[in-house]
């Protein structure tokens, strides 16, 4: 059985050691001139602003949880699609919509409550 | 899937309060600040709506008969008819004693309200799951309400901190409570509760460690929600930080709710098992009702006080379950003391939030000192609460007491009737103490304004006649009791699902 | 006729309305309002209760047991360990014992409520006052005319609480708030035993009914279903809860307190009603006790211990209450003797007298205090005959009714008491008849000494008023003198026509009428051994000796003497006296080892604790349990993780449990 | 073919683990991602049930189990967040306002 698991181990250990003999070539290799920009944390291209370890804005927060809340929700759409077409019929087409409506209304409540108002 | 729709009809109470959740959440926004006052009421009416969804369903002789309903997911029957009416009488005391408080306060009303109902819906679906992955679901649908209720008054410290308790050490347990049920699928196969306690006898499953292992970690998240020792660590702190009302709340409905869940699953799916866990919650219930009285003994605080001996009560209410070979006569006496606690215990808090000044001030045992001359009839109120409390007659809560000590006694616990008188002695020491600081005491300098809501005067009537009524006429309630017992225990509900 | 039996259930409701009225609406409604519902209302039950009475005599084996609705319908057919089904039903059985019972209570009751309302008409809390009393007449009568253990237990419970309530009555006094806590945790001890024996009971029986115990017992005895330990160890129990209630050794030490009450409380409650009701719940149950021998001793020599120690120490007492309030035990020591030995004609009868002497000189006690300004210091008493004339005269029938003095009531009940305890006694030798009668006989001299010295010393001696009170001596309205002059009436004339017979050694007119009760319960049973060994005219002169010497001796004493300490009995009893006086160190020694021991035990318990911050009594046992309750909830740190770690050794516990059972 | 005692075990080593982090942890953030870990734990076996059975309860109460982790997320970071505000830390151990 474990033998079905040989390629999993192969590939773990190319890929570990590759990033591994990547890293240490490089550090033996390459000549190290040290600038404020090189040293800066990488952010996709942009010029980063301030330290990183500053505190987020609860901002951030609450559109992480909203976001988090309404993502997951689809999660209960997925089955419900399978099973539509051949047992759920009509009275599964009510209930998905009973579904999401409760979830615009939470939709509805977080906005007018200015939860989602950047300001 | 047509009678899907027809099925809808059985769950009306749990729809009315749904509904009215949502509704209580659109009014918020749809009404203008000034009028938030109708928010109150219409959780009020919501839940009285239900009651008489609930009564419309006993009239319609459901309770007798238990009806499965979606595929054996819920089922309705007299137990969660009988439960659902506790909850309810738990959400309209609730409702009552909030609304000035919430005002007051300046707490946020639509969703304090919304979370009630949605707690209340939480209760009232655990006591339908007949299966234990929507048990689970309603069981969280409670806890992530109630916490949120017990850190709403966000101005204080204290509530914060309570909701962050409650919340770590809930989802802690209730990680326990799933992994359980992960595990007794595991052994079984099946989630449906009916299926299981099939599956333990057909397969002889009793030395099974999986399944036994899960039962135990069930039992422990139930325990948890109940206060049992020593999963109730969380208690006294939550009790004390959450706004008053909140506690009046769930201390009662909660609690319940929780017995509820457990004693179906306990009685239905683990029955053939009950020479595992009955020992176990024995000694639960010795533990409890122990250290609840003693340690309530040292309280000064009268909120801290009622916590604990919500601790004590579900020692008693644990005695109950444990005497399972009494059958519906042990699950009867859970499920009336459970409606008796909820009457008396809500009342009691009721009359602290009358006495309390804003900021949850005046909570202090000393601040009742001669409260019977100023404000005989609070008073007068207040000492039937502790005398129901102690479990003395003629009130709800001797009977409720004596019906717990005669399923003990008939299912053999000797040992733990005595240890049930001797626990009650204790705790009158505490109780009767209240009694004492109000009629026997000076007053203290600052005579005690109370806040003289209608709404929580109606309250504390209410409970105080529910209290009264259940001790001097219990009959009715009793037969009701009575009835959802034997619809559990009665092997009302035949085998579904898979075997 | 049957009428009034149909709705004897009137008789507690009407008081209880009564209650209800007076504690809702008593303040706003005025005194007299008060005063008409409390007393009316009273007046009514008695009413009821005659009614009853004549009712009862018209119905063939006298006895009548109604359910009103059942009260706790428990048990579903078939389930269940014990093979019946129980039920408590709120019912009432009327039967002799019941019957006069019920008129001790209402008519000595109606006398003191008519009393009170000269004696507390200045008091501030004169509603209030009237609402307790009312809704302990209907406790009371409650606890006598219910028909199971359970409905008794309602009662029970509510003339305790209303006890304590009217001993703190007035709160505003540090005393009086610490009486009031001492009855009650007293009490507690008694209640325990009293549930634990009814909780045996019914797993013996499957009843609680006093019918169906009482007519079950010898049978299921017989048969092998109870064992006959059993039947003691519930009989024992009960006796707890009796010594609770009626204040005997070991659990007396809240009664003397109990007189921080207001006076008509002490004479209704504390002497007259409440404190019986260990007696009637004996009588109660007689045929338990007539199967229990060892318990019916323990009882009879635990009645006369009482009555003889109380009655030592009732005479070195100056406080006029506290005299009567020893006495009160005393003479509850005897009732119990008589129950003992399963005289309850006997004891019943001596209730019934004591309720009308003991309630009058404590009345009168009170007619002396509202005179003096609620002085009751006997030294600082003296030739009150002069000043208050009617107080003095119906004191003195009190005196020599509880003396012993033929032909006044208490004579024929306490000789009825020590004649059968002769001629019964136990099977045990510690309690056999003279043993018993010899104890009994003794306190009876006691009795009349100390009464006669609290006479002489209050209304004869020299006169050692305060000046300023001296002014101001009054004799007491005339809704007080009138109560009092009832009861003087039924204390000369309330014993004779039920118990004259037995100067001939017949069956009384008493015993005629309430033996019944008892036949039916104990059918079957051997006849008791009744033989008397002395004829009983010899022992009534005996004990009328008896009286007269212990009256004479306090009249050399105390009548013409001036008072001075050491007074004479102090210096004839020498180290004596002051071992009464500390009431034989027992108080001590509970202090010593309930509540120094309890701290000391607390204190080990709950280790190194700050004292501060807990405003907590240290009463006894309840402030160890206290401790202990400090000690647990110092594991409530607050702190997450601690309570996470409670949870996980609960949750490896509880699964190692059903792993590895 | 995984025995599915296998998937137990794991799941089981993982719920202890996330126990684990409940009591040692101090950062009230750090202990709910370790309740949050046993959540997911507690998947993992239900997901090896529900392959050993073939049904689909197991898979579906993965789903409510996600569901419910997320809306205690929801839940536990506004709670905590609340407690920052009052008391500048997310600290568990200081949080003992309320005691005895």
């Amino acid at each position: 059985m474990l033998k079905d698991y040989f390629p999993i181990l192969v590939m773990l250990v190319m890929a570990v050691g590759f990033g591994v003999t990547m890293i240490f070539l490089s550090s033996i290799a390459g000549r190290k001139r040290p600038t404020a920009t090189k040293e800066s944390p990488y952010e996709c291209g942009s010029i980063p602003v301030g330290t990183a370890r500053i505190r987020f804005d609860v901002k951030f927060y609450l559109v992480a949880i909203l976001f988090i809340l309404f993502d997951l929700e689809v999660v209960f759409l997925w089955p419900w699609a399978v099973l539509f077409i051949e047992r759920l019929g009509l009275f599964g087409l009510v209930e998905v919509a009973i579904f999401v409506g409760i979830l615009l209304v939470g939709f509805v409540y977080a906005w007018r409550k200015g939860a989602l108002e950047w300001q | 899937m047509s009678n899907s729709a027809a099925q809808l009809a059985y769950l009306a109470p749990e729809l009315v309060v749904a509904v009215g959740a949502v509704a209580v959440l659109a009014l918020d926004i749809l009404l203008p600040e000034r009028s938030r006052r109708l928010l109150a009421r219409a959780t009020a009416a919501a839940l009285l709506a239900s009651l008489a969804a609930v009564w419309w369903l006993y009239a319609g002789e459901v309770a007798g008969r238990p009806e499965r309903l979606f595929t054996g997911t819920l089922v309705r029957d007299g137990y969660s008819l009988f439960l659902d009416a506790v909850f309810l009488l738990a959400g309209i005391l609730g409702a009552l004693v909030s609304a000035r408080y919430v005002d007051r306060e300046g707490l946020q009303s639509g969703e304090y309200y919304a979370l009630m109902l949605f707690a209340v819906l939480g209760m009232m679906l655990m006591a339908v799951s007949a299966e234990l992955v929507t048990l689970f679901i309603s069981y969280e649908i409670l806890s992530l309400s109630v916490y949120v209720l017990s850190g709403i008054a966000r101005g204080r410290a204290e509530s914060a901190e309570a909701a962050m308790k409650y919340f770590l050490l809930g989802a802690f347990s209730s990680g326990f409570l799933i992994y359980g049920i992960a595990l007794i699928y595991g052994a079984t196969g099946t989630t449906a509760l009916e299926a299981i306690g099939a599956a333990v006898m057909s397969r002889g499953l009793f030395g099974n460690s999986l399944l036994l292992i899960g039962m135990a970690l069930v039992t422990v998240g139930f325990a948890f929600k109940v206060a049992a020792v020593p999963f109730h660590g969380w208690v006294p702190d939550v009790y004390q930080g959450a706004p008053l009302p909140v506690t009046a709340f769930m201390s009662a409905g909660v609690k319940a709710a929780a017995f509820g869940a457990l004693a179906r699953v306990l009685f239905t799916a683990f029955g053939s098992l009950s020479a595992v866990w009955q020992p176990a919650l024995w000694l639960l219930a010795l533990l409890t009702m122990v250290l609840g009285n003693t340690a309530a003994i040292a309280q000064t605080n009268i909120k801290r006080m009622l916590a604990y001996s919500s601790i004590a009560h579900a020692g008693y209410m644990l005695a109950g379950v444990a005497a399972y070979t009494a059958g519906d006569v042990a699950l009867g006496s859970v499920l009336y003391y459970a409606l008796v606690y909820t009457a008396m215990n809500i009342g009691a808090f009721a009359v602290v939030l009358v006495v309390g000044r804003e900021g949850e001030g005046n909570q202090e045992l000393s601040d009742y000192r001669g409260l019977a001359v100023r404000h005989p009839w609070v008073a007068a109120g207040m000492a039937l609460f502790m005398v129901s409390l102690s479990g003395l007659p003629p009130t709800a809560g001797f009977l409720g007491k004596f019906y717990i000590l005669n399923a003990a006694l008939r299912a053999n616990l000797i040992g733990l009737a005595v240890a049930l008188v001797l626990a009650s002695l204790i705790s009158w020491y505490y109780y009767l103490r209240v009694v004492w600081l109000m009629y026997f005491i000076k007053p203290g300098e600052a005579p005690p304004t109370l806040s003289g809501a209608p709404s929580l005067r109606l309250a504390v009537g209410m409970a105080a006649v529910l209290v009264l009524i259940l001790g001097l006429w219990p009959s009715a309630a009793l037969n009701l009791a009575q009835v959802a017992a034997l619809t559990v225990t009665a092997g009302g509900l035949p085998v579904i699902g898979r075997p | 006729m049957q009428w009034f039996l149909e709705i004897a259930w009137w008789i507690p409701l009407v008081p209880l309305l009564g209650a209800i009225a007076n504690g809702l609406a008593g303040k706003r409604l005025g005194k007299t309002f008060v005063s008409t519902v409390g007393v009316g209302t009273v007046a009514a039950a008695f009413g009821l209760a005659l009614g009853a009475l004549a009712a009862l005599l018209a119905v063939p084996g006298r006895q009548f047991q109604r359910d009103l609705f059942a009260w706790i319908p428990l048990g579903s057919p078939g389930a269940g360990g014990f093979g019946a089904t129980f039920e408590a039903p709120v019912g009432y059985l009327v039967d002799p014992l019941a019957a006069v019972m019920i008129l001790v209570v209402t008519g000595v009751g109606l006398l003191i409520h008519v009393y009170s309302v000269g004696y507390m008409g200045h008091d501030e809390g004169y509603s209030r006052y009237f609402a307790y009393l009312n809704l302990f007449t209907a406790s009371m009568l409650l606890l006598v005319l219910a028909n199971n253990f359970l409905l008794m237990f309602v009662g029970w419970e509510g003339v305790g609480l209303c006890s304590y309530l009217l001993i703190g009555f007035w709160y505003q006094k540090e005393s009086a708030a610490a009486a009031g806590k001492k009855a009650f945790i007293v009490n507690r001890v008694g209640d325990f035993g009293f549930v634990i024996g009814m909780l045996l009971l019914f797993l013996a029986f499957g009843t609680l009914r006093f019918t169906e115990v009482n007519g079950l017992a010898r049978p299921l005895v017989e048969q092998g279903m109870v064992t006959a330990g059993m039947i003691t160890a519930i009989t024992l129990l009960l006796f707890v809860g009796a010594t609770g209630k009626s204040a005997q050794l070991p659990l007396w030490v809240w009664l003397p307190d109990a007189m921080e009450g207001p006076t008509p409380v002490s004479a209704l409650i504390h002497a007259a009603t409440m404190v019986t009701a260990g007696v009637y719940m004996i009588a109660r149950t007689g045929a338990l006790w007539a199967l229990a021998p060892l318990s019916g001793a323990v009882v009879a020599i635990t009645g006369a211990l009482t009555a003889l120690f109380a009655a030592t120490i009732a005479l070195t007492q100056y406080d006029l209450k506290r005299v009567l309030a020893y006495s009160t035990i005393s003479q509850l020591g005897l009732m119990l003797l008589a129950a003992g030995v399963g005289a309850y004609t006997a004891a019943i009868f001596h209730l019934m007298t004591h309720a009308f002497f003991k309630g009058l000189l404590f009345l009168a006690a009170g007619s002396i205090m509202h005179a003096l300004g609620n002085r009751i210091d006997l030294r600082e008493m003296g030739q009150l005959r002069r000043r208050l004339p009617q107080t003095f005269l119906t004191f003195g029938v009190g005196w020599l009714a509880i003396a012993g003095v033929p032909p006044l009531a208490g004579f024929w009940s306490k000789d009825e008491i020590l004649a059968e305890a002769l001629a019964l006694g136990t099977p045990y030798w510690w309690a056999s008849g003279p043993v018993l009668w010899g104890i009994g006989t003794l306190a009876s001299f006691l009795t009349a000494f100390y009464m006669s010295r609290a006479f002489y010393l209050a209304f004869f001696s020299d006169q050692r008023l305060d000046r300023h009170v001296e002014a101001h001596v009054h004799e007491s309205p005339r809704s007080m003198t009138r109560p009092l002059w009832i009861l003087a009436g039924l204390s000369i004339l309330g014993g004779a026509p039920f118990g004259w017979q037995a100067l001939g050694g017949g069956q009384t007119t008493l015993g005629a009428f309430l033996d019944p009760v008892w036949a039916v319960a104990a059918h079957g049973a051997p006849e008791a051994a009744h033989h008397a060994p002395v004829p009983n005219w010899v022992l009534m002169l005996f004990a009328t000796g008896v009286a007269v010497v212990g009256i004479l001796i306090a009249r050399a004493g105390y009548r013409t003497r001036p008072f001075e300490t050491p007074e004479p009995a102090q210096r004839t009893l020498g180290p004596f006296w002051a071992f009464f006086e500390d009431k034989w160190h027992i108080e001590a020694i509970y202090h010593a080892v309930f509540v120094r021991g309890g701290t000391a035990l607390a204190r080990f318990l709950a280790g190194p604790v700050d004292q501060g911050g807990v405003d907590r009594a240290v009463n006894g046992v309840a402030g160890a349990v206290g401790k202990v309750g400090t000690g647990l909830s110092r594991a409530q740190t607050g702190l997450v993780r601690s309570y996470a770690m409670s949870i996980l050794a609960g949750a490896i516990l509880v699964v190692a449990y059903f792993a590895f059972r | 073919m995984v025995p599915t005692i296998a998937y137990v075990i794991v799941s089981a080593v993982l719920f202890t683990i996330g126990v684990a982090g409940v009591l040692l942890r101090r950062n009230a953030l750090i202990v709910f991602m370790s309740i949050e870990l046993m959540l997911n734990a507690v998947n993992l076996s239900l997901a090896g049930f529900a392959r050993q059975f073939g049904s689909a309860t197991g898979q579906v109460f993965i789903l409510f189990v996600l569901a419910v982790a997320a809306a205690e997320v929801a839940v536990g970071l506004a709670i905590i967040l609340a407690v920052f505000r009052h008391r500048d830390t997310v600290d568990v151990d200081n949080m003992n306002l309320m005691k005895w």
